[in-house]
Formats: structure tokens, C-alpha cells, sequence
């Protein structure tokens, strides 16, 4: 058990700080600080190619496919210096941590030459249709069509929730390619490219007046032959090992915004005085112990290499982050005070602090609400007997 | 001693129910909300049609007559369909002011405009506020639905006055609100001349009293709302195969909000039924009321938005009207730990 | 709507004072102040025939079986008197709560001139045998067997939780009288004597080192034919008509006992000074608003005369008042610090306020745990579906 | 950077974890807590046969070297037991201020007694304490095992010294403790003379690293044992013809518990190491230990009871044990809320 860094990571550290440093001084220093997903996508996807070209984009994965075999510590200090250098996150998040791996996992050869230097060139930007209308999270539902038609897919039906749908390049989806199947069975896993007639997308307004997520609509939309992963039938599987692959290293980052706002808390309590008022004061401490549990679960979870056994710091994550984050827009509303209710501006939008309280109220529902993981965690940690499915 | 609602008090309700259910409808209330929060042909016909605008002002001041608990019951309706109007400020703050500390004159001259709707005020309170003579000079910086009002009830800790909005020296700011329903206005003045209350102390009090308990039945009623219409959802949803409903969990977090909500049904109508009363309990009451029932409102409106699952953070679903209106409901008026605070003095002393 | 009293009822409440406080001060100065259930049980027996001479016992009973026909606000007066003259709570709580008004409701005329005014008079002493190991909380597994025998009941089986039946005269219980019967079908509702050979009591020594609760075994137990209440089969139908009395206008008398422990924890907080301590006085605050809720509560759920629809103030008041009780029991260490650890003597015996915090958790289990209380409120109050039964 | 346990530290784990439930039975545990609260034989064998008392303590002070780490995986396997021995006061409290601070002279004196068992010390300390030169007055109310110690560490705020348990001037008095498993005494002193630790400073700081991880690391064996055993509980236990453990309200408690318990564990082992590395984080890490293990214990403590129903509140089963021994831990060496504020001085400086 260790966990500070060797004198050789400190200066793999220095590189990467440095070289981000000087990119966010320099020709991207427009984008520095962005916190919104939806803000700036066209120079976010600039700067994620500027990260391809360098060999920034993917620095975990094979130097092959245009990674940079890093170890999991230099993955861990990347991730770090990337969010401390005050980096917008990245607009290519599901091609980075799901898309990649999982034809990295499950593509053929071909389509590992087609999309992963793509990906992490910041060329080819992903998003995920998992969830539909009335299936919510519950994957063996899927309604959305696929059938075979002169060696191509047409596809047919509605997925939700599709995140940044309407600035990625390709959209991975499920699909129920066995007529009368039910559940899990005979479901395919497709990659198809968004911009065609087939495809169309519709922004949800959330409650804090953004539009991340959108409904996306199928209309005898066309997925090649080869562009299916795996083989006919195997959607279920391929969606479960998907999965998986989400609390990559990329959670580190993720924990860095988290720090980010934490961080402007605090300054806001110091400003306004809040910083004197002992029940503030042991929430923000709360906080502030919650978020270093963070990243000491991440690093246990990333640290071990035994996955024959359930890993609980993996199982319990989800959650962990989703709770932590929602109470932590509460405290900034309670540290901001009536304040926090009004908006620069005659715009409904909102700064980092208030769009926080307002935003992450979907936290603990996207991805798996959190009833969702308690299930999971007591069923898979505890062996608990699962929740039975009913028949309506 | 008989803690139910009596057959005139019930008929009230059910009469106010039935006027914001059918009127303060979601599309009705999203026009307010992109225009300045109230919903002017609903105001008008709250006051006129519905006369229920006089409940809790005295008669000989031109009101209806009864009291905190028939203004409750009233505040419960509207709040149930988070109804975009300016009867916290016009009403519950500011005619129970001029009700309750003007003189004779200062009623007849402004409580018949603001029954009737046609005049609203806003309440405008800071209590670092200087006053040379009635001379006002200060600054506050949530005024609810102040850019709406044509009069200001102006009070310090200690003085009350009556100031039209467009005095000289007066700025009134309208400002991007999270609860569009009743946005905000920082209210400037800068020497306005100010129309002193006869009984300012009187004035304040009651002011006071009846706003913690108008939002707390506000508070009520809202939450009563995001049960029934989430325990409705539960019975139509399905997911797994399974109405919703029939998940525990789900079952336990619908009973987790029954519970908290017939607490804060015992604690607005305690605190009204008391200060009607003028029991010595009063003063403690309307506090328990206010942070109780905000707390309540706020915890049913977040597992409003949580159990209906991803449609529940979308802007088209009613479920963020009801969090946003929840999330003000407990910073206004002072926060629920100052008001539990104010408890604590009571029964504890000042801390030393 | 109102909650003040005319001024006949405080003069009502006056002559129930200066009773209570006469007696407290004389005859009976011994027991004034005593908390816990199971001290002194011999001198409260004596003090509870003394209510029964004075007609105290049970006054909102009608006056031909030992009560005074008196009012809603009467029995509310009286209950409050009576808990603030510290006068120890009823020994016979089961009998005047549970067993009386079960017998008004179902009980022949000839039963109710055996049991009524000897349990008014403080002569017969009751308790409740309802649970069995392996059925809790669960009525319908009832495993207990009656069987009639020559015009009298054999009992056989085994109850526990019976709460003081080593000082009770009588036990009423729930047997199972039909052969292979299943869940609520086939159950009967028997009254015993407990002193008789077939009976066994074994007492059961709980988390603060008292025993208050029991196992109480039947062998043979015997029970006249005329002590069965309602018809055979009808068990189950009884038990949930007494289950409904459960919340009577007791429970302000119980809240008194609430006062005294929140008053003990307010003086020993400003003793040591934790009333200064903001989040302490939070604490205190909420614990204080909870407890005047709760008496609103009851008097909403006592003043409430429309049986048609569920009363959401009655359906909660369980897990209220249990879930407000084991929070107070922390609060009360919190404010004591390491001091509330320690009792004075030699033996495992503790004061109010720790013993509170011990015995608080059994708050939240018996009479149907916080997990039932919230199915019947989700099921009963919000017309949730039932949690399925299982078979196994 | 590698945060998962050595297979040398694995081994010490399972080390302990076996010897702890073979021998701290709940049976040999009743017995010590009706007489001193300590298992004599399990003592003599945890610090004879399994060598482990010497882990944390340096090879050149007679210890077995490792560190906290190693200490942390030993208290866990105890407090999953519940085991009843005067690890805390006497192995993490005394010996290490005395390997920390101790001369040499005072390291060879009294650590190989420490750690053979034969000698068993408590630790100490009066804030308010008295120190005339090395002659000490002063009190302390709650020292962890203090009636069966030989040997007293006796620290205020900046000093530290040893003092013989049965020197003139000294007065224990056993108390009835809630925990039985490990009860306080009172401790007197008045004008006792007390041996001046050579470097207080050092091994006061060492004493409360080593506290706060310790205690911390047994709430967190004992909160998984209050999952672990609950969860068994859960399979087995019928009711409404149902095992418990498939009510989904039921697994959801487990759950919780769980991710509780996941964060304690990262905690926990956090502390530790960044004490072991010196790193600047671990100031912060013990407090962010002690205060999140102790809560996450009591919660599972009480969990286990609700979730047992009856029989979990009864003296017969072993739940009370894991709920007074949780409530203690949350108790001693400063409480949670306290612990936060050291956490809040840190990053918000002190309040004004």
C-alpha cells in the first residue's frame, strides 16, 4: 500500500502540467474554466483534436490506436493536472471511457483501425442510446427496432436522454433485432453515424433552462452491416460490459470539477461570512472529507487488480458521488443564501453554484438512479435476492 | 379544545381548492413565469370574483373578517398549484401591516386598493435601514414580485412606512429569479420620503406573523402536491415490468413524506390556530411552523423530482415549479436554522 | 379550529392537579418521578387501585363500568395532569388501553361485567400475547395452538414479547384454533389467567440490562369457554380492531414522559454548557418543535370524528413519535458526552436519559417496525399495491 | 502510487482475523466484561503466541517495526470482534508515546513489558493538568481500561510523563461503563511524581495518530461485522413467508450500510498510509478517519439492531455489544463534530 508518487511520475506530472498550462494560456485560453457541458462545443472539439495531435486524448490506451500505454499512476496524475490547469472536461466523454473501450473489448480488428485512432484523434465524437421513453433504466425493456435489410440496419424507434447528441458524430445503440423477443435476449449492439435523414434529435430543457440531453428519433435510419459490435443477439451482453468500463480513471477528473466547486464554496462562505457559522462550517468539512473519500475509493477501485471478487469501492461509487454532489448543491445554496437565487442578467442561466444545486438533482437519477444502485450493490455486494421483474 | 377545521373553515377550502385547480393552471402559470410571475387575470379573480383577498384583515379595516386560519387554508390552495401571485407581498406582508399599525386614515387611504387587487405592494424589509425623520435611505435586496408593486411597506427592525413605488428616490430593480413564480427586485432608496405607520411595532409583528405562516401553508399545501401527484404517477408508471409503486423503496420514500407532511399540517394550523388565539404559544409556533414546513416542502419536492425518475429535472414536467418555489420558500423570511434558532433562545436563553 | 380550553375545563384541570399532586405529596410520595416500567411494580399496583376508588382509572369509559363518561378535552386534561404531577404510568397500560376497549367493543355483556370495572377498579392487571419467536411483527403466522377440550381451551405454543406478564394477572392471545388453518383465517381470541400451571414466564433481559419483556410459554394452558372474545375464527378481526385503539388519548400522557426526558436534557445542557453549542441548540430546537407537533398531531387525530377517510395524522403517529424518540436518546448523549457512559454505582443500572437512549431503540421495532409502519402508510394512506406475501 | 494491501499486509490480516474469531468469542467476551472488561488469555496470546503486539513500534525501540497500516488491519480484525483487551490504551496509546517520545532508557524500561502483556498501561490525559515541576494534580474521567493498569501515560496539552499506577498521590476508581467490553476509570492525581517522557511533544502526536487510527480502524471492522452478520441474518430469516432480505427496504438498509462502510474503509487506510508517509495530508486524514469510521459504526450498530427486530435488542445477542462499543468510539478522543472542526480550521481557518 502506497500512495504517493515516484520522483519519475512527479516529473511525468510536470510534463503534463506544464504542457497544459501553456495550451490554456495560450491558443485555447478562451475555453479555460468552462464548467457547462454545453458551452463552446466547436472550439471543446478543437481542443480535444489539439489533445489527439499531442497523444493527450487517450493516454491509457494502446500506443496502436493512439494512446500512450500509460500506467494507471500517470493516467491518475494526467487526470488530475487536466482538471487543475482549470481544462474544460471533455465533450467526447462517452467515446473516451465507453465507445473506445468496447470495441477496444468486443470490435473486430476492422473496426478498431476504423474508430479508435478516430476517437482518440477527437475526431469521432460519441454518444450513448441506451435509455427510451418508458424504459427509463431498465435496458431489458428496449423497444427500439433493428432488422436487417440488404446487408444494412434499419432501425426504428425513440431513444432519451441521449447526452450531447447534438454535437457528436455518432451515436451507439440498442436495439431489439429479434422480433417478439423479450428482455435481455435478442437485443444488437450498433454504431451509427447521426448526420442522416433518418436521425433526428430534440433538445430537452432541463430545470436549470440547459439543454444537455435530447430525445433522439430513428426513421428507417441506416447502420451498415460492419458497424455492428459483436454479433446479432449479443446487445445485452455488450451493453453489461459497457458498463463496466464507466468508472474509469476519468472519475479522477470528474473529481477535480468537484473540488473546482467545492472550492468556490468555500471562497463564497470566506467572502460572505458563512466560513463563521459552525453548522456551515461542519457541512463544508463533511464535504471536504466526503470528496477525499472520493478519490480514495477511485484509487483503491483503480489500484485493484483482483476482479474475482466484488470490488465495493466499484459497486458503491455511483452513489457515493451522486449523494455527495447533491448535498453539496445544497450547501452552496445554504452558503450563498437568497443570493443564490437570482441570476446576473435577464437570462435564465445560471452560475457555477446555483446551475450546481439546480443540476444535480439528475445526479442521482441518470446512469442508474440511486434505488437502482442500492439494488445492484445489495444483490451483487450483499447477495441479497433480486427484485422480481413483474409481467405488465 | 377541537383541532379540525370547522364547516365554514372547510367550505373555504374546498372553494379555494377548486378556484386554483381549475385556474392556476401549468400553462397559465408558465405565461406568468416568463412575464413578471403573476398571473394578473388570476389575481383579479381571486380578489373579485372569489373575494377571498379580504380573509385575515379585520372588517372594520374593510377586510373579510377571520383569521390566520382561514388566510392558511387560502395560502394552502394557492400553494398546491404554485399559483404566480403576489399575495405573500400585497397581503400576507403588507396589508396585514397597514391592517394591523396604520392609523384609521392609512386603512381607508390603501387597504381598499390592495383588497381589490387593483393596487399591489411589495414588502420591503432591511434592517440596517436609515431613517432621518422618515426620510429613508437602505437597500433590500429580494423583494418578492417588487417590480411589480405599486406601493412599498417599508420596515426597519423598529419603523414602518408606506412608500409609493415611483417616489422620488426610489429604484426598484427587477431580477432573474430561480422561482420564476415570484421573482425578486432589489428595492433601492435613496432619501425617498416615506409615510410613517401609526403603529409601526403593530405593524411589523403582523407582518411577521402572518407571512411565516402564509409561506408555511404555502409550504404545506405545495408539499401535499408533490405526494399526490407523485404517489398518482406510481400507480401508472411501469418500469421492470412493475407499477413503481409496488417497490418498497419507492413505497418507503412516498411514506417518508406523509409523515413529514402531517407534521407540518399540525404545525401551520397550530401556529395559526395560537396566534388567532393570542396564545403564548404563538410566538413559538409560527417559527416551528415556518422552518418545518419549509423543510418539508423542500424534502417532497426533491423526491418528487427523484422518484419520477428523468422526466422529473425537465423543464417541461410541473416538478421544478414546486422544487424552485420550495428552495425560496426556505430562504425567505429567514432561514430555517435562524428560525430554529429563535426557538432555541426561548426555551434555552441566548447562547453565552 | 381551537385549541384553548373553556374556562369549566380548567377548572376541571384544577381539581385533577390538586388531586394527583395531594396524593403524590402523600399516601404515595414514594413513587412520584419513577420512569421505568418495571420498578416498584407492587406499590404501583397499590397506587393504580387508588385511581380506581377515586374513579380516575379510566374516565373517558362510560360510568357503568367503573369510568366518567368524561370528554375528549377532559381525558386530555387529565392525561396531561397526571404526567406533570409525576405520577408513574400505568402498569395496567394494556389493560385500559387494549384489553378494555376490546372487550367494550366485542366482548358479551356478561364479559364485560367480569373484566370492565375490575380493570377500572386497578384489580386485573393485562398483558398482550400476540408476537412469536419466528412470527414478530407478523399476526398471521400465528403458531400458538387452542383446541376445546371438554368445554374449555388448551393452549399450547409460546408468545414473547409480552411486556410485564410476570406482574400481569391476565393475558389475552391470538391462537391458532383451526386445524392447518393459514394466515388470518382460523384465529381466536382467547382472555387467561396467567397464574395457573400450564403458564410459564421466562423474562428476557434487554439492551439496558432491565427486563421488562418476557417469553411466555403455554402448556396445556387452560381457558374457559366463556373467555373467549368474539366467535371462533374470529381472531384475527379482533386483533385489528385493537390494534386501532392503540392510539388513544394515552399517548398525551406518554408525551408528558417525552417532556420531562427533553426537560432533563435542556437542564443538563445548560448545566455543562452544550446550550451553548449552536449545533446542540439546533438539535434541541428540533426536538422541541417535534414534540409539540406531536401533541398537535394527536389532538388533530383525538378531535378528528370522520372515520370515513384514513387520518394521515393517526396513520403516522407510530413512527413518529418512536422514529422522535431514538433521536432524542442520541441528542440526550450528545449533550452528556463521555458522562452519559458511566452510572454511578457498581451495578449496570442507568439514569433517564442513557437508559433512554438504550431502551429507545426498541422504539422503532416493537408494535410493528418502522419498515411496517411506513408499507401501512404507503399501502393503507397513499393506496399503494401490498408487499407480496412469499410462501416459503 | 498502489492502494490495495501488500500480500504481506494481507497475511497479517487474515492473520488476525482468524486468531480474533477463533478466541474473542462472544462467550469469552461476556465473561471479561462481568469482571475487568479484559480477556486476560486472549491478551497473553495476542501479544505471546501471535507476536502482534509489537507491530507499529520501531525494530529499535523492541517493536516489530511496520506502521500504522499494520496497526489499522489488527485493530480491524479486533473491533470485528468486539474483542475485549486494552489494545487501545496500552499498545496505541502508551507505547507508542513512549517510542515516539520516550529516551532510550525509558523505551528499554518499559516497551518490552508493554508488549509482552505482562505490564498493561492507560493513557491519560487532562488538559487542565497541574504541573508543578514533574509533580502532577489533575483528573480524567474516562481512561479507556484505567482499573487494571500498572502503568499510567499520563499528557495535558504539552507535557507527558509516566507515572506507576500505585504511586503515592495516585487514585483509580473503576466506573460501570455502557461498553463493558472496554471500561473507564477515574483517575486522580494529586501531587503524584511523574518520569518526563524525553520528548512530550513527539510522543503526545504519536499517541493521537496512532489513537485515532486505531479506533477508527476498529469501528470499521466492527461496522462490516455488523453488515456481514446482518446480511447472513437477512437469508435466513423469515417473514410474511419471505426471506426478510428480499424486502427491497430491507436491502436497501444493507446498502446503505455498505457504501458507508466502503468510504470508512478508504478513510481508514488512507489515514494510515499518509501517517506512515509522512504526508502533508495526514493531519487532516486522522481527523477525516476518526470522525467518518465512528459514524459509519454507529449507524451500522443501529441498523443491526432495527434490522435484527426484537431479538436485536435483547442482552443475548451480540448487537448491543457493536452498539455500545460504536457509541464509545464516538465519544472518546474527542467527538465527531469536533473532529470536523479541526477538518474546517484546516481549510477555512478559524472562525471569527
Amino acid at each position: 500500500m502506497k500512495l504517493g508518487f515516484s520522483p519519475e511520475e512527479e516529473l511525468f506530472r510536470k510534463e503534463c502540467a506544464d504542457w497544459l498550462n501553456a495550451e490554456m494560456a495560450g491558443e485555447f485560453r478562451d475555453i479555460k474554466g468552462i464548467t457547462k457541458l454545453t458551452a463552446s462545443p466547436e472550439r471543446r472539439k478543437e481542443w480535444e483534436q489539439r489533445l489527439g495531435e499531442a497523444r493527450w486524448g487517450c493516454i491509457g490506451w494502446p500506443s496502436a490506436w493512439g494512446g500512450r500505454d500509460a500506467t494507471l499512476a500517470q493516467q491518475v496524475i494526467f487526470a488530475e493536472e487536466y482538471a487543475r490547469a482549470g481544462v474544460p472536461g471533455r465533450v467526447n466523454h462517452i467515446g473516451i471511457e465507453l465507445a473506445g473501450p468496447t470495441i477496444l473489448a468486443f470490435g473486430t480488428e476492422e473496426q478498431k483501425q476504423r474508430f479508435l485512432p478516430d476517437i482518440a484523434a477527437g475526431k469521432t465524437i460519441f454518444c450513448q442510446g441506451f435509455s427510451e421513453p418508458g424504459a427509463g433504466s431498465d435496458l431489458a425493456s428496449v423497444r427500439t427496432k433493428g432488422r436487417l435489410e440488404d446487408g444494412e440496419w434499419l432501425v426504428n424507434g425513440q431513444k432519451i436522454w441521449t447526452s450531447l447528441a447534438h454535437i457528436s458524430d455518432w451515436i451507439f445503440v440498442v436495439t431489439r433485432t429479434e422480433e417478439g423477443s423479450k428482455g435481455p435476449k435478442g437485443l444488437t449492439f450498433l454504431m451509427m453515424p447521426i448526420d442522416q435523414p433518418g436521425i433526428e434529435i430534440r433538445g430537452i430543457k432541463q430545470i436549470n433552462g440547459d439543454a444537455e440531453f435530447n430525445e433522439t428519433f430513428f426513421t428507417d435510419a441506416r447502420c451498415a452491416a460492419d458497424s455492428m459490435i459483436g454479433a446479432v443477439g449479443d446487445g445485452w451482453k455488450i451493453a453489461m460490459g459497457l458498463l463496466a468500463f464507466e468508472r474509469g480513471v476519468s472519475t479522477l477528473g470528474q473529481q477535480m470539477g468537484f473540488r473546482n466547486e467545492l472550492d468556490e464554496i468555500i471562497a463564497a462562505a470566506k467572502a460572505n461570512g458563512a466560513a463563521n457559522d459552525p453548522l456551515i462550517r461542519q457541512r463544508i468539512a463533511r464535504a471536504e472529507i466526503g470528496l477525499r473519500l472520493m478519490r480514495y475509493g477511485a484509487l483503491r477501485m483503480l489500484s485493484n487488480t483482483d476482479h474475482s471478487k466484488i470490488d465495493g469501492a466499484a459497486l458503491t461509487y455511483k452513489i457515493q458521488w451522486a449523494s455527495w454532489r447533491r448535498s453539496l448543491g445544497e450547501l452552496a445554496m445554504d452558503v450563498l443564501g437568497q443570493g443564490g437565487e437570482v441570476a446576473e442578467g435577464s437570462e435564465y442561466e445560471w452560475d457555477t453554484l446555483p446551475n450546481l444545486f439546480l443540476y444535480s438533482r439528475a445526479d442521482t437519477i441518470y446512469g442508474g438512479t440511486n434505488q437502482i444502485q442500492r439494488n445492484l450493490i445489495a444483490e451483487r455486494g450483499l447477495g441479497m435476492p433480486r427484485e422480481p421483474r413483474g409481467d405488465v | 379544545m377541537h383541532f379540525v377545521l370547522t364547516e365554514e373553515q372547510a367550505m373555504i377550502g374546498e372553494t379555494a381548492r377548486a378556484f386554483f385547480a381549475e385556474n392556476a393552471t401549468s400553462e397559465r402559470t408558465r405565461a406568468a413565469m416568463a412575464a413578471d410571475g403573476i398571473d394578473a387575470a388570476l389575481w383579479s379573480a381571486f380578489c373579485h370574483e372569489l373575494g377571498l383577498s379580504g380573509i385575515g384583515i379585520p372588517e372594520s379595516a374593510g377586510g373579510a373578517g377571520l383569521g390566520l386560519v382561514e388566510l392558511a387554508i387560502i395560502a394552502e390552495a394557492a400553494g398546491a398549484q404554485v399559483a404566480a401571485l403576489p399575495m405573500l407581498g400585497s397581503l400576507a406582508l403588507s396589508a396585514q401591516a397597514i391592517a394591523a399599525g396604520g392609523s384609521a386614515e392609512q386603512q381607508a387611504a390603501h387597504l381598499p386598493g390592495l383588497l381589490s387587487g387593483e393596487t399591489i405592494a411589495a414588502y420591503v424589509h432591511d434592517a440596517g435601514l436609515a431613517a432621518d425623520g422618515d426620510t429613508l435611505t437602505g437597500e433590500a435586496g429580494f423583494v418578492a414580485h417588487g417590480a411589480s408593486a405599486q406601493l412599498l411597506v417599508v420596515t426597519s427592525n423598529t419603523g414602518a412606512w408606506i412608500v409609493p413605488a415611483d417616489a422620488p428616490g426610489v429604484t426598484v430593480t427587477a431580477l432573474t429569479t430561480m422561482d420564476q413564480t415570484r421573482p425578486y427586485a432589489r428595492v433601492t432608496l435613496a432619501g425617498a420620503a416615506g409615510e410613517p405607520l401609526a403603529d409601526a411595532a403593530a405593524g411589523i409583528a403582523a407582518a411577521h406573523r402572518a407571512g411565516f405562516v402564509t409561506v408555511a401553508a404555502e409550504a404545506l399545501g405545495g408539499a401535499q402536491a408533490c405526494l399526490d401527484r407523485t404517489a398518482s404517477y406510481a400507480k401508472e408508471r411501469v418500469q421492470f415490468g412493475r407499477a413503481i409503486g409496488s417497490f418498497q423503496a419507492y413505497k418507503h420514500r412516498l411514506a417518508d413524506m406523509m409523515i413529514e407532511i402531517e407534521q407540518a399540517r399540525s404545525a401551520v394550523y397550530w401556529a395559526a390556530c395560537a396566534a388567532d388565539e393570542g396564545s403564548d404559544e404563538a410566538a413559538l409556533a409560527v417559527h416551528a411552523a415556518k422552518s418545518f414546513a419549509a423543510d418539508t416542502y423542500f424534502m417532497c419536492a426533491g423526491n418528487m423530482i427523484q422518484l419520477h425518475g428523468g422526466i422529473g429535472f425537465t423543464w417541461e414536467h410541473d416538478s421544478h415549479l414546486f422544487f424552485k418555489r420550495a428552495r425560496a420558500i426556505q430562504s425567505m423570511l429567514g432561514s430555517g436554522n435562524w428560525h430554529r434558532e429563535q426557538v432555541a433562545t426561548m426555551i434555552l436563553g441566548e447562547a453565552a
